[in-house]
């Protein structure tokens, strides 16, 4: 039905560390698209800094003028670029990242997420140890932003006593002294937020000092492209995700098995975002022209795409409305993977949606 | 807080200071004693994580993967040494901050594309696995750490060693001072030199390899390396090996003790969650607030001759 | 500096403003952004080149003029357009998105943190002064990663550019000139002052501080001197680096970003008036140019750079150099 | 007797500049040699660019009937040629005892023969040389030279800075060397003391050989032009 | 601390009070005392390691004392700053050459101009427009014959010329008191008359403490010596009387025959006619020596 051709500009990590997350987005995004000719992409790498992130972003408005933005990975470069593209007129679909000031009072309505608010995760481990009958967490989280969103997020929901609170340093490889001090306490478990590096770290180190301790955590550290570096340490450990590979509907069978077919690997959490956001994308762009804005910010409001997470729904903040699971992973041959256990949230949306006036 | 625990936190302050010493050996052999500003020592590092844990990923064996981490590590030693450095001892040290800046980024993208962008594998081989108990005071502890304790110490020995007492070391030392001098008086310094920048790579190529087990194997894990290793070599005073390792262990134990008191510290006026956010944020500046203080008082570190 | 060196200054800020209003007129904002980029990037390394070229003071740690002058400008603009005070007692204290009051107030605070770092690090040399002030910029860095106040990790916004009487800074062309008029304020000093007496006492106290003492000049007071000149240029190249982005973030505090300033400074030529200009166009053009024929073009560049570095020793303007002295 | 080192046409380069044009020198198996000339006319270079430390692209220079023009310096000094260079290039961060045995080789020469020609060395072995007087500091280049047991020794200014009783020393070292057979090239302030234990003598002129001969040749009317005597 | 009588004599610039410096067991200058008068020429003589040159970088500020006082012009300065004692007046000469290597000549004496008349912050104007500067530059150069180098960088000079630009650098200053650590050191016979004679005239400018190993300088340059061995002064006085000092001969000038300079042959002083004839006598025995010439 759109008679001009959309154009896309993704703004991703490409380079150096995080990179394997951008990767995984645009794979997913572009096994969406397909060979769609009314999709016109266009592709740079971030290099994970915020400062070119913005330039890239300018040129992609001013130069390129690209009428949807989207693949940004990590919140800080959210920050920079999202609140500047969407006062300027451009759609932005989130595939990661969903920091709170952007769920609440900065939400805009030319911003929708695809992924999850930054806190729903964590929450829904919250609830999670709650159900699974735990008293007494010991949390840790790297002292940033996205970090201390982290705990209250499990705090928000979950009803025990906490046996210690720790921030980590942003980028600490080595947990000896944190672990030193969760042995010492009486805590019944463990929740922990460690992105990337740092959770592989800690998960080797906690597999090594034989504590025999229940540990959660959100999907980061457990997901497709991490559990083959933590290895065997990682069995059995339950974590939050609004995603599995396991999801048993058709959209999601199909992504898993073309994802595969396609790439040689398994599919990632970030990968389903990414394939969700460009499924998104066709969606509206079948209802509406993408030069009629509010057309097209109606037909994403929809939501109207078939999801691999199942029933997906945009709230008023236009953060998805969602089922979060629990995963436990398991070993399958000779790969590890996560296998769905229960559900920990039902229809879970964002704490800070009251606040978005739009 | 228990006094084992306090001993316990000490313990894993010495070894995380002995487990930095590992990481800054190779680095106290190629900037303190040859004198060469060498910023690609990380991705040395990473080199030999990567060929670790791809070799044992391949072969099954630890061992076997470590071996080939000090082959590969040597080799690309020796290579950017011939290739590139070897040029430049006569320039300007900025000259060699330029081309191992250039090598760091050649490195990090040419890892991810020999190996993907997804962190790899590396696990302790089985002899280490598992904790030993200490009888003093009850504490358990990682055998694989003490390993690495055990292997930073041997490492140190043996660099000490071949820097003071061996002919070697004298004319290593003597290169640094006065390249063409010594060369005029009939030694080999080109060749000696690539000797020992090898050597050095191969022993950043082991700490990869050693630390890769219980930390991560990513593209880009160099680079804190490389800062905290440079931070351990200037507070130890440059050229001195007992200096390195003692400013390794100051630090070690100053970050580690840091991190474990200032939270317990800023709790006398603060909530919990303040007071852990404040006491990291104070710990993750520390070891610098050390640094500056220490080069302060000492301009030439703790063990450095003055200039 | 080197007899020729105006000359090429010149012909280079030329080149910079020229390929500025061909942008313009072919409708190309992006190049006019790259182009405010050099131009803001080159003033810190014009900065960091009187400590490092001329003064010898390997500073590591000139990210942190960059932030700090970066962060006044964030946190005045933020403070001003969100109509919070930055202060209520003892005295009310406002934001503000003027310019030509954020640049001065940018310089104070910048020249303030780079006396104290300064003196204090002028008392080691050589790679310990490399080391010291890299200690210095980290305690920055990890102070603004972990402090709430105004963003954290996140950065701090500021949707829109402070605002220069008589021009519409939002537009491309307009904050290029004033970038690249500060540019040019900031060549044009350095070359006046590497050439002025201070200037003779500054290198030569940075290859022989000893002699230098014994002449009767103290060789401290002559670095410190310099090195508080050099944070200040940088600090105000990085006010205007957040008004090009419209944000500021931890990130310019890094350890990256004094290695980046550092690379173009040496890329381009060390103690050369054009160094950093030439650097920073080099580096920039480079990274566009390779990042858009290969996914691995961050290997690509650090082949490039080494071919530079083993053939142009004396940086990039020393083969425009010989050139001009052969043709 | 059989020539060691021979020198001809020789030209050398600082860079850009060339500072040598067309030098030549002999030095005859066992003989004693001084280079002699006014200052900046050229008998350091001269030297460095025996022992490869300057460009030298043109001439010819042989050891033995050994080409020396290609050899890098380490292969220089292997080659038998010991240096003691203008300006005390000692190790600064080497102890005493380790800039002596750095490039030791085997012969007659060795640290206990060293200390006893310079006891004061052996006073302040442990000493970093950096701290040495200027006088140690050239006793202590001269030991490391020796050291290297090299058939031709080189001396540049080597008893600049050092006390009237230390130089008589050296001086009579010298002619015990000569006595031993050692061959020697020199460069020295000391006419007198040049010109007695000389067998040949060389003097260079902005860059070239102007003038050879035996010392007692050399007359009132060639020291007063090519030496300013 | 300083006492009236002694600072009464306004004769007396440099005065120094039993200064002693140790380095852990070596003592390199025990309860050394010295005084440097207007108009003379002071040399201080010994032999190597006896701690000269530490005692002169006592006086000029690079190393602290461990216990003493140096008087420069009747105000004590031990406790000065380098820097501010070479304003105080001091100037200073090294052993080994310290110029600044990457500035030709004529710029290392500007500089030294310009640390004497104390101008160094000022950052607009153009040093090579100061004229005033520079014809003062040049004016010292003339003086050590250097002038028609001007524009050599100080690294490319030969090690002769470098002496003779290091102590124009001390001219430059326009000091109180010169203090020249063997200046003589590396000028070859030729121009080592010249330097005498330069020297010679220094101190009618300002006194001289000049510590030399060569002794026909030193004795046709000196009015005054002191002999220091194993950081201890063991005499001074004149050269006449220095000469003929057992203690001095056997501690430093070794079996030298009343006359018999070791410094240089060809070129001495007075004091060794009966050598200069020694070798005019064998040079003309070789009168016909020229056809040896390698031309
Ligand atoms: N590094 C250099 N670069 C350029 N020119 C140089 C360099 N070193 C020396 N020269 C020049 O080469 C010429 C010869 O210098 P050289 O040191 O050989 O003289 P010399 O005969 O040893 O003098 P002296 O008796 O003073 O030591 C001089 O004119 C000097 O200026
Ligand atoms: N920093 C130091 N540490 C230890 N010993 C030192 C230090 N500095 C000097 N010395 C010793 O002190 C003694 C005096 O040295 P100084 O340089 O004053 O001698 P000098 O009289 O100038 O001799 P020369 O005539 O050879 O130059 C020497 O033996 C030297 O080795
Ligand atoms: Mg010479
Ligand atoms: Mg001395």
């Amino acid at each position: 039905a759109a008679a001009d051709p959309v154009k896309v500009g993704m703004i991703t990590t490409l380079s150096g560390g995080g990179s394997s997350l951008g990767i995984d987005v645009r794979d997913g995004f572009l096994l969406a698209i397909g060979e769609n000719p009314d999709v016109e992409l266009i592709i740079e790498d971030d290099q994970r800094k915020p400062d070119v992130a913005v330039q890239i972003a300018d040129k992609m408005i001013q130069s390129e003028k690209v009428d949807v933005l989207t693949g940004i990975i990590f919140s800080n470069l959210a920050m920079a670029v999202i609140p500047a593209a969407v006062n300027q007129g451009r759609f932005y679909l989130s595939p990661n990242a969903g920091p709170s000031a952007l769920a609440g009072k900065g939400c805009h309505e030319n911003y929708f997420n695809v992924a999850w608010q930054n806190d729903n995760l964590h929450e829904a481990a919250g609830s999670y140890a709650n159900s699974a009958g735990l008293q007494n967490s010991f949390i840790l989280a790297p002292n940033y932003p996205a970090g201390k969103d982290a705990l209250t997020g499990y705090k928000r929901f979950y009803e025990g006593e906490l046996a210690g609170e720790l921030y980590t340093k942003l980028g600490q490889t080595d947990y000896a002294a944190e672990i030193a001090q969760i042995r010492a306490s009486d805590a019944d478990s463990v929740f922990f937020f460690l992105p990337g590096g740092m959770g592989i770290s800690f998960m080797k180190q906690w597999d090594q000092s034989e504590i025999d301790l229940p540990v959660i955590g959100p999907a980061f550290s457990f997901d497709q492209g991490i559990l083959g570096a933590v290895g065997d340490a990682a069995l059995g450990v339950k974590n939050t995700s609004q995603w599995s590979k396991d999801l048993d509907n058709e959209a999601n069978k199909t992504f898993v098995a073309e994802f595969e077919a396609s790439y040689g690997r398994l599919p990632s959490l970030y990968a389903s975002q990414g394939y969700d956001t460009g499924k998104l994308l066709l969606s509206a762009m079948g209802k509406a022209d993408v030069k009629d804005m509010d057309a097209f910010r109606s037909a994403l409001e929809e939501a109207d795409f078939a999801s691999t997470r199942g029933d997906f729904a945009f709230d008023n903040s236009h953060h998805p409305i969602q089922d979060i699971y629990v995963r436990e992973v398991v070993s399958e041959g000779d790969v590890l993977t996560n296998r769905i256990v229960s559900t920990a949230l039902e229809q879970h949306s964002n704490v800070y949606a009251d606040e978005c006036k739009m | 807080m228990s006094a084992s625990l306090f001993i316990e936190q000490l313990l894993n302050g010495l070894q995380f200071g002995v487990m930095l010493f590992l990481m800054s050996a190779g680095l106290t052999l190629v900037f303190g004693v040859m004198g060469l500003i060498n910023l690609a020592h990380g991705s040395l590092y990473m080199v030999g994580a990567f060929v670790a844990a791809a070799v044992a990923g391949w072969s099954g064996s630890f061992w076997l993967g470590l071996a080939a981490s000090l082959a590969a590590a040597a080799l690309a030693g020796a290579l950017v040494e011939m290739v590139v450095l070897r040029r430049l001892y006569r320039r300007d040290h900025l000259d060699q901050v330029l081309a191992t800046f250039a090598l760091i980024l050649m490195f990090s993208e040419g890892t991810r594309w020999l190996f993907g962008a997804f962190p790899l594998y590396l696990d302790v081989p089985d002899v280490l696995a598992g904790s030993v108990h200490l009888p003093v005071l009850d504490i358990v502890y990682s055998r694989y750490r003490l390993a690495i304790i055990l292997c930073g110490f041997v490492v140190a020995a043996g660099l000490y060693l071949l820097i003071a007492r061996t002919r070697l070391g004298i004319r290593i030392r003597a290169g640094q001072s006065d390249r063409q001098m010594i060369g005029a008086l009939g030694v080999d310094i080109s060749t000696l030199y690539t000797l020992v920048f090898a050597l050095g790579a191969a022993l950043a190529g082991l700490a990869g390899a050693l630390v890769g087990a219980i930390q991560s194997v990513e593209v880009g894990m160099g680079e804190p390396v490389l800062i905290l290793a440079f931070v351990v070599i200037v507070i130890g005073g440059i050229g001195s090996i007992k200096g390195a390792l003692i400013g390794a262990i100051i630090v070690g134990l100053t970050d580690t003790m840091g991190r474990f008191m200032l939270p317990v510290f800023f709790r006398q006026f603060m909530d919990n969650a303040a007071a852990s956010s404040v006491g990291s944020a104070l710990a993750s500046m520390l070891i610098y607030i050390l640094m500056a203080a220490i080069l302060i008082i000492r301009p030439s570190g703790l063990f450095g001759k003055p200039a | 500096m080197n007899g020729r060196d105006p000359f090429i200054a010149f012909i280079c800020l030329l080149l910079l403003a020229s390929v500025a209003l061909l942008a313009l007129w072919l409708d190309e904002p992006y190049i006019i952004t790259l182009a405010t980029k050099v131009s803001i990037l080159a003033m810190a390394g014009v900065g960091l080149n009187l400590a490092l070229g001329h003064g010898g003071l390997v500073s590591f740690g000139h990210a942190a003029f960059f932030g700090i002058g970066g962060y006044v400008a964030g946190i005045l603009a933020s403070h001003a357009l969100n109509y919070e005070p930055i202060m209520q007692s003892p005295w009310l204290i406002e934001g503000t998105t003027r310019m030509l009051i954020i640049w001065p107030i940018a310089a104070l605070v910048c020249a303030a943190f780079a006396w104290l770092i300064g003196a204090l690090s002028l008392r080691t040399s050589g790679v310990y002064f490399i080391m010291i002030t890299l200690a210095f910029a980290q305690m920055i860095y990890y102070f603004a990663i972990s402090w709430p106040g105004y963003g954290g990790e996140d950065g701090l916004s500021v949707y829109l550019r402070s605002t220069f009487p008589g021009m519409n800074t939002m537009n491309g062309i307009h904050f290029f000139a004033i970038c690249f008029v500060w540019l040019m304020l900031a060549m044009g000093l350095c070359s006046r002052l590497v050439q002025s007496r201070f200037g003779l006492a500054l290198q030569a106290a940075r290859q022989n501080p000893v002699r230098v003492s014994t002449l009767g000049i103290s060789p401290y007071k002559v670095q410190l001197t310099a090195f508080v000149m050099s944070g200040v240029i940088t600090g105000i190249a990085g006010a205007l680096y957040t008004d090009l982005n419209r944000f500021v973030s931890p990130s310019v505090l890094g350890w990256h970003t004094s290695g980046e300033i550092m690379v173009f400074v040496i890329l381009g030529g060390v103690a050369r008036l054009a160094g950093p200009l030439i650097g920073a166009a080099v580096f920039i053009i480079l990274e566009q140019t390779l990042g858009s024929w290969s996914e691995n073009w961050q290997f690509w560049l650090g082949a490039v750079l080494i071919v530079m570095v083993l053939h142009a020793r004396g940086g990039i303007i020393s083969l425009l150099d010989r050139r001009a002295s052969r043709g | 007797m059989t020539c060691l080192l021979d020198i001809r046409e020789l030209q050398a380069w600082y860079g850009h500049t060339q500072v040598l044009y067309r030098v030549e020198l002999q030095v005859d198996e066992g003989q004693v040699v001084s280079l002699m000339g006014r200052n900046g006319m050229g008998k350091s270079t001269t030297i460095n660019a025996i022992c490869a430390l300057v460009d030298r692209r043109l001439g010819h220079m042989e050891l033995q009937g050994r080409s020396l023009m290609d050899l890098p310096s380490h292969r220089v000094a292997q080659a038998g040629i010991g240096l003691v260079p203008e300006g005390r290039r000692v190790f600064p961060n080497l102890s005493v005892r380790e800039n002596l045995v750095a490039a030791a080789r085997k012969g007659a020469w060795d640290l206990a023969r060293i200390y006893r020609l310079f006891p004061r060395l052996q006073e302040r072995r442990k000493q970093s040389a950096s701290t040495l007087s200027g006088g140690e500091q050239q006793m202590l280049v001269i030991g490391r030279a020796l050291m290297i047991n090299p058939r031709l020794l080189i001396l540049d200014e080597a008893t600049e800075g050092l006390a009237p009783i230390i130089r008589q020393e050296i001086w009579a070292a010298i002619r015990q060397l000569k006595a031993d057979g050692m061959s020697i090239l020199l460069v020295d302030k000391t006419l007198r003391e040049l010109l007695s234990v000389a067998d040949h003598c060389y003097i260079l002129e902005k860059g070239a050989t102007i003038w050879s001969g035996r010392p007692e040749q050399l007359d009132r009317n060639i020291a007063d032009t090519y030496l300013g005597v | 601390m300083v006492e009236a009588n002694d600072s009464a004599d306004d004769d007396v610039l440099i005065d120094v009070r039993s200064l002693c410096k140790r380095f852990g067991t070596v003592v390199a200058c025990e309860d050394v005392s010295l005084q440097l008068r207007r108009g003379e020429i002071h040399a201080l003589i010994g032999p190597n390691g006896a701690g000269k040159s530490t005692l002169i970088r006592q006086i000029s500020g690079q190393l602290r004392q461990d216990s003493g006082q140096i008087l420069l012009a009747g105000k004590d300065v031990s406790k000065l700053s380098m820097t501010e004692r070479a304003r105080a007046g001091l100037a200073q000469s090294f052993q080994v050459s310290m110029v600044i290597p990457e500035f030709d000549v004529l710029q290392n004496v500007m500089l030294a101009v310009q640390g004497k008349s104390g101008s160094t912050f000022r950052f607009f104007a153009k040093v090579s427009q100061q004229e005033p500067l520079l014809d003062k530059a040049r004016d010292f150069l003339a003086q050590v014959d250097l002038l028609d180098r001007s524009s050599i960088m100080a690294a490319e000079l030969s090690h002769g010329e470098r002496r003779k630009l290091e102590l124009c650098m001390a001219l430059a200053m326009e000091p109180k008191a010169f203090i020249l650590d063997e200046p003589m050191a590396g000028v070859g016979a030729a121009e080592s008359r010249a330097m005498t004679r330069l020297l010679a005239s220094l101190k009618l400018k300002a006194p001289v403490l000049l510590v030399e190993h060569d002794m026909d300088a030193v004795f046709a340059l000196a009015d005054r010596l002191s002999v220091l061995v194993y950081g201890r002064i063991i005499a001074s006085g004149t050269v006449a009387q220095i000469r003929q000092n057992p203690d001095v001969r056997e501690a430093y000038m070794g079996d030298l025959e009343d006359g018999d300079a070791c410094a240089s042959g060809l070129e001495d002083s007075d004091a060794s006619m009966s050598d200069q004839r020694d070798i005019d006598a064998s040079m003309s025995d070789s009168n016909d020596s020229d056809d040896e010439t390698r031309a």
